[in-house]
């Protein structure tokens, strides 16, 4: 039976070899082979368990690979931005070097000092780690390659994610360092505000989709031929930039900021202790990166592409581009202080948002009792979105004063002779 | 180019405000009496012609048998400078008045100065060793620290290879 | 209730929940006891899930494992250091009646009654059913709540504010 | 609400305390409340080294002081030295001293723009970017003393040597292409959103204060306070050249950030006249007729005592005043050497600026001061 993409369905019955394409879905192998287990007479229990224990130790060593990858693509791109080649002697081109690392991290000591509450101090590191993999758990990788289509998928992912926060707090409460505790607190109160933002800015997805099954949402997406990101520009920068306090990329670091409280809640953490830290931290990113693919990008179809390149493929390609975009801000922006940072928060991207989903919703009613055909309304709809959205952010920062002189750039003066600025009064008498 | 103003000349001035300050004066400087120092410091500070609102630098030198402080005075609006001296004769317990409330810059120096040559300075709102560590022996920038035997002290007495006797201190 | 995985979670589910409970009330250390208290949390959520209840279960995580734990581990960091740890206190004997007390009532009450068994329900969408339940007929409720969480908000920024600014800054 | 204070000691191991410097900073959440500076893991009392060593061999220490600008180090030292036993270098030499201060000084700012908007949380990038320019710099000094980093190249009366052919055509290549990179750097640092809005109205530091605190150099003139020694009080050949003052006009971090660019291009700029108008001639002037010299002794320029006295010189090196107090006695060591260092005294008015502000523009604050510690505990 050939295979038949729009219901994700995989193979039936015959031969894994029978179409070239079948080969290269990993989605359509699994599911012969689960297949031709049930034909063995096994018990219905066994394929269940088998194709879970499958999924969850391919999405583990998929993150796990991508996780070096991503570690080396960072170096290497960071090192492009900054005029210099970046790691380049392990294996050809460097590509071992975050396996060397991984080594280097496991044979070192982990060092816990004498004064951390030790039971929650190895607590921090497994705890940070359960939400950003548990997340992979609802993401549609391919046609039929998830673990679980939960219903209720978006708001999985928020609530798995806001368990981080309890694991950052433990971590940097636990090892007794004052620039852990700040950077704890700094965490907390970030990812709080951030959480809001993201929360809304799914709604306006979900108000499309109709549902929150993350399956769901890309089969809109491959039915209506576009991407969420047409429909949701601003909804799709206020999820980035949440995402990025999320897994604390710059300019968001603030929850790591290196130039100010050292290293953060991991800053007593080390080998593979702080490992894990590292991993979790683009683990995490390697998760949103799939949440925004599958919700903005289409997930893991590409306008009819996936007829002939294996969605997993689509999705993985555009996975690591979006990956580019966090690397790239990395590369390039310094950081925010944190009261600028939730001020921006609350003063300039939840009010955009809640627009958004007032927007959103009105479109959607219209759509509906409307009557109107798709072709007519999400050209529209795009275009009223894409231009609401620019008009928002650039009205918007003039009202909160981007644009006063104080938040422009100047230029020094300059002066030919000495002493000219001079105030000659007396000076201030301050106490030392 | 910053214009010295004489040490001489400047000694008239303070001389003519305050006629008892001025122990001594050359062309490079001008010593003042050290009780009278902050009055003499808020005058030249205050004074429109002097204007010496910045201290460029405050140091002290052993001169074996007493201190001195050295005051390295500028003048930013009329472009020139001068240098003032104050003498401690105690030599065990050198002390000066502080001059911090007339200056501000000069709450560093006085820490550095009395960490490193150990004059006190009367009034310091903070007076802390700075560079060493409470505790440390003695104040090395004096000539008789460590106290060698024969009253050996620090310095090169000739350059190496020099004709001469065996290469000790200055002493 | 009738497959062996339901019934082998349920038990699972409910020793977390209330081991941890427990763990809650008998750990010295606070922050310990919030770790806990999340870990409670989290086995109410797999209650709810194999009650079919998703949405809930979900929220519940997002909400208290994610928001009111961290809420309370402000409050702690907040509390100076003398009283971060479960001190001594005079109540205990009351305290052990009165709890007692109250879980002989819920005791009797659950094995007394005659509950009404549910027909075992799929694994249906119920998100939209509580957004209609929410936006129609408790449509009041819901709104008054909203109402009183703003007063809540309103009062803990009076609090708050530091002595003797009367303005905003 | 009353919450409890929240000591935290920054370093002296830190990422961004350029060194060993430590600040005990009391926290009210994230504001800072009160700051007191430990100073002194470097302090290898070079003052008191100096007084054991001969005028010439301390000017090896003038490099180890300010590591990060070697030769405005060397060429304090030597100009103090000069005042004192009366020597007047020739014309080459001082020509040679403006190429080599403001080549230093170009390296120096670049250093601390980069490591400035490293403190603000840019991740390496303008520091690498900074780093490479330095590196050329750093190149011209290797060619022309053997050491990019420690250059020990200025002499009481002149230089050690005169630069190598080769240098005058590196270094103009160097002239050449480094307004492009000029241009690119203000594009990215002075027009960054985020860095305008997290150095503005930071760490203000008023003129009055400034000029009472003795701050000199980029934060004197970055709190709107035109004072350069270059211009005031010209030493070597600076008063033929033409060039600016750049001045600030807030006094906050972003000023002193902004002087520190503009001061790089008026570097570019002196350095563009001073290798056209460098006339040839002797590097070293003959001194042996200035100096006071035993019987029997050979008079090299090694072997100098000056006669007794004291000076006091000060040149505007990339951090401020940098001036040194020799006193002689008569012999071959100076009697006293006080070194006065601006990255130290700049930082006496740090506590007013930083109390009151966050963390994270403590971390910035103390990053526009441009301490080196090897200056500040010498």
């Amino acid at each position: 039976m050939p295979f038949d993409p729009s219901t994700g369905s995989g193979l039936r019955a015959g031969p894994i070899l029978a179409e070239w394409y079948d080969l290269r879905d990993l989605g359509n192998a699994v599911g012969a082979f689960l297949d031709w287990i049930r034909d063995q007479g096994a018990p219905d229990w066994v394929p269940y368990v088998v194709s879970g224990l499958i999924g969850v130790v391919a999405i583990l060593l998929w993150v796990i690979l991508s996780q070096l990858a991503f570690i080396w693509i960072e170096r290497r791109v960071i090192g492009r931005m900054q005029a210099r080649i970046g790691p380049n002697r392990v294996g050809p081109q460097g590509l071992l070097q975050p396996i060397a690392d991984t080594i280097k991290l496991f044979l070192k000591e982990a060092i816990t000092s004498r004064k951390v509450d030790r039971a929650l101090f190895w607590a921090g590191p497994v705890l940070i780690f359960m939400p950003a993999l548990a997340v992979l758990a609802v993401i549609p990788f391919g046609s039929g390659m998830f673990l679980t289509d939960l219903n209720v998928g978006v708001l999985f992912v928020i609530a798995v994610a806001s368990v981080n926060t309890v694991a950052v707090f433990v971590a940097g409460w636990a090892s007794n360092n004052k620039f852990a505790l700040l950077g704890a607190m700094r965490t907390v109160a970030m990812l709080i505000s951030y959480e809001l933002i993201q929360v809304l800015a799914l709604l306006g997805v979900v108000l499309f989709a109709g549902s929150m099954r993350m399956g769901a949402v890309v089969d809109w997406q491959s039915d209506f031929n576009t991407w969420v990101l047409f429909l949701q520009p601003l909804a799709f920068i206020a999820f980035i930039i949440a995402s990025a306090v999320e897994i604390g990329r710059s300019p968001m670091d603030i929850s790591e900021a290196e130039s100010e409280i050292v290293a953060s809640y991991h800053t007593e953490y080390s080998g593979i202790k702080f490992g894990f830290f590292y991993a979790a931290e683009y683990i995490a990113a390697f998760a949103v990166c799939a949440i925004i693919v599958t919700l903005y990008l289409g997930g893991w179809t590409a306008w009819g592409l996936e007829e002939w390149v294996p969605g997993w493929l689509l999705f993985l390609g555009k996975l690591y581009l979006t990956f580019f975009l966090f690397v790239w801000t990395r590369g390039t922006l310094p950081r925010l202080r944190i009261d600028q940072l939730m001020a921006f928060a609350w003063k300039f991207l939840l009010p955009l948002v809640l627009l958004n989903v007032l927007v959103t919703g009105a479109e959607v009613l219209i759509w509906r009792e409307g009557d109107l055909s798709a072709g007519l309304a999400l050209p529209i709809f795009g275009a009223v979105n894409a231009g609401l959205a620019v008009a928002l952010i650039l009205g918007w920062a003039t009202f909160m004063g981007h644009m006063r002189p104080e938040h422009r750039a100047k230029r020094a003066v300059l002066t030919r002779s000495w002493a000219r600025y001079i105030t000659l009064h007396r000076p201030r008498q301050t106490s030392p | 180019m910053t214009a010295d103003l004489s040490g001489l000349d400047l000694g008239q001035r303070i001389q003519q405000k305050f006629p008892d300050a001025v122990v001594d004066a050359r062309p490079e400087w001008t010593e003042v009496r050290a009780d009278r120092l902050v009055e003499v410091c808020t005058f030249l500070r205050d004074d429109p012609e002097l204007n010496f609102q910045y201290l460029s630098s405050l140091t002290g030198v052993d001169r074996l048998d007493h201190f001195e402080v050295v005051y390295h005075l500028l003048s930013i609006g009329r472009n020139q400078a001068s240098t003032l001296k104050a003498r401690c004769h105690d030599h065990e317990n050198p002390e000066v008045p502080s001059v911090v409330s007339v200056w501000r810059g000069a709450h560093l120096q006085e820490r550095e100065t009395f960490d490193l040559m150990g004059i006190r300075f009367r009034g310091h709102p903070d007076l802390r060793r700075v560079f060493l560590w409470e505790g440390f022996p003695g104040h090395p920038l004096r000539k008789d620290w460590l106290n060698f035997p024969g009253g050996q002290m620090a310095g090169l007495e000739r350059f190496p290879g020099e004709p001469g006797g065996k290469l000790e201190g200055r002493g | 209730m009738e497959d062996t995985g339901s019934i082998v979670g349920f038990w699972l589910l409910a020793a977390l929940t209330v081991g941890s409970a427990l763990g809650v009330v008998a750990v010295r250390n606070l922050i310990r006891a919030v770790v806990l208290l999340i870990t409670s949390f989290l086995g109410v959520a797999g209650l709810y899930i194999t009650l079919s209840a998703d949405f809930v279960a979900v929220v519940q995580v997002l909400i208290y494992a994610g928001a009111i734990s961290v809420l309370i581990l402000f409050a702690i960091m907040l509390t100076p250091l003398a009283s971060r740890d479960n001190a001594e206190t005079f109540l205990q004997v009351p305290g052990l009646l009165l709890a007692g007390l109250v879980a002989f009532t819920i005791g009797f009450v659950s094995l007394e009654t005659d509950w009404s068994v549910a027909e075992r329900g799929g694994f249906e969408e119920t998100a939209s059913a509580i957004g209609e339940a929410l936006l129609s007929k408790y449509v009041l409720p819901f709104e008054l709540a909203s109402v009183l969480l703003l007063v809540a908000m309103l009062g803990a920024i009076l609090l708050v504010r530091p002595e003797g600014s009367s303005t905003e800054e | 609400m009353k919450t409890e204070p929240f000591v935290v000691s920054f370093g002296p191991q830190h990422p961004s305390t350029h060194g060993v410097f430590r600040m005990r900073l009391t926290l009210d959440g994230e504001q800072i409340t009160d700051l007191d500076m430990v100073i002194g893991y470097l302090h290898r009392s070079m003052e008191k080294l100096a007084e054991e060593r001969s005028f010439t061999q301390n000017i090896p220490f003038t490099d180890r002081t300010d590591y990060i600008s070697a030769m405005t180090g060397n060429l304090a030292y030597v100009l103090a030295a000069e005042k004192l036993c009366g020597i007047e270098p020739p014309e080459r030499a001082q020509w040679l001293r403006v190429i080599m201060s403001e080549l230093q000084r170009f390296a120096s700012h670049s250093m601390a723009v980069g490591f400035l908007a490293n403190d603000c949380g840019a991740w390496q990038t303008p520091i690498m970017h900074m780093l490479r320019d330095r590196e050329k710099v750093l190149d011209l000094f290797e060619m022309a003393c053997g050491a990019r980093l420690t250059t020990n190249y200025m002499r009481i009366g002149g230089l050690s040597r005169d630069i190598p052919p080769e240098f005058m055509p590196a270094a103009r290549k160097l002239i050449a292409e480094l307004p492009k990179r000029m241009d690119e750097y203000e594009d990215l640092l002075l027009e960054n959103e985020i860095i305008v809005i997290r150095s503005r109205g930071i760490g203000v530091l008023p003129a009055e204060l400034a000029i009472a605190s003795s701050v000199s150099g980029p934060m004197l003139r970055g709190s709107g306070v035109a004072w350069d020694i270059r211009k005031a009080d010209p030493y070597a050949a600076y008063d033929k050249i033409d060039f600016d003052i750049c001045v600030g006009t807030n006094g906050d971090v972003y000023d002193r950030f902004l002087v520190r660019l503009a001061e790089m291009r008026q570097s570019i700029r002196i350095l563009e006249q001073a290798l056209d108008m460098i006339p040839a001639g002797p590097v070293h002037a003959q001194i042996a007729t200035a100096t006071v010299q035993p019987e029997g002794v050979p008079s090299a320029p090694l072997a100098l005592r000056p006669p007794a006295g004291e000076a006091y010189g000060r040149i505007e090196s990339p951090r401020g005043e940098l001036g040194f107090y020799v006193v002689s006695d008569g012999g071959p060591a100076p009697y006293r050497f006080h070194i006065r260092s601006p990255s130290y005294i700049n930082l006496t008015p740090l506590k007013e600026m930083v109390v009151g502000m966050t963390v994270a523009d403590a971390v910035m604050i103390l990053g526009s001061v441009d301490i080196v510690l090897g200056e500040v505990d010498r």
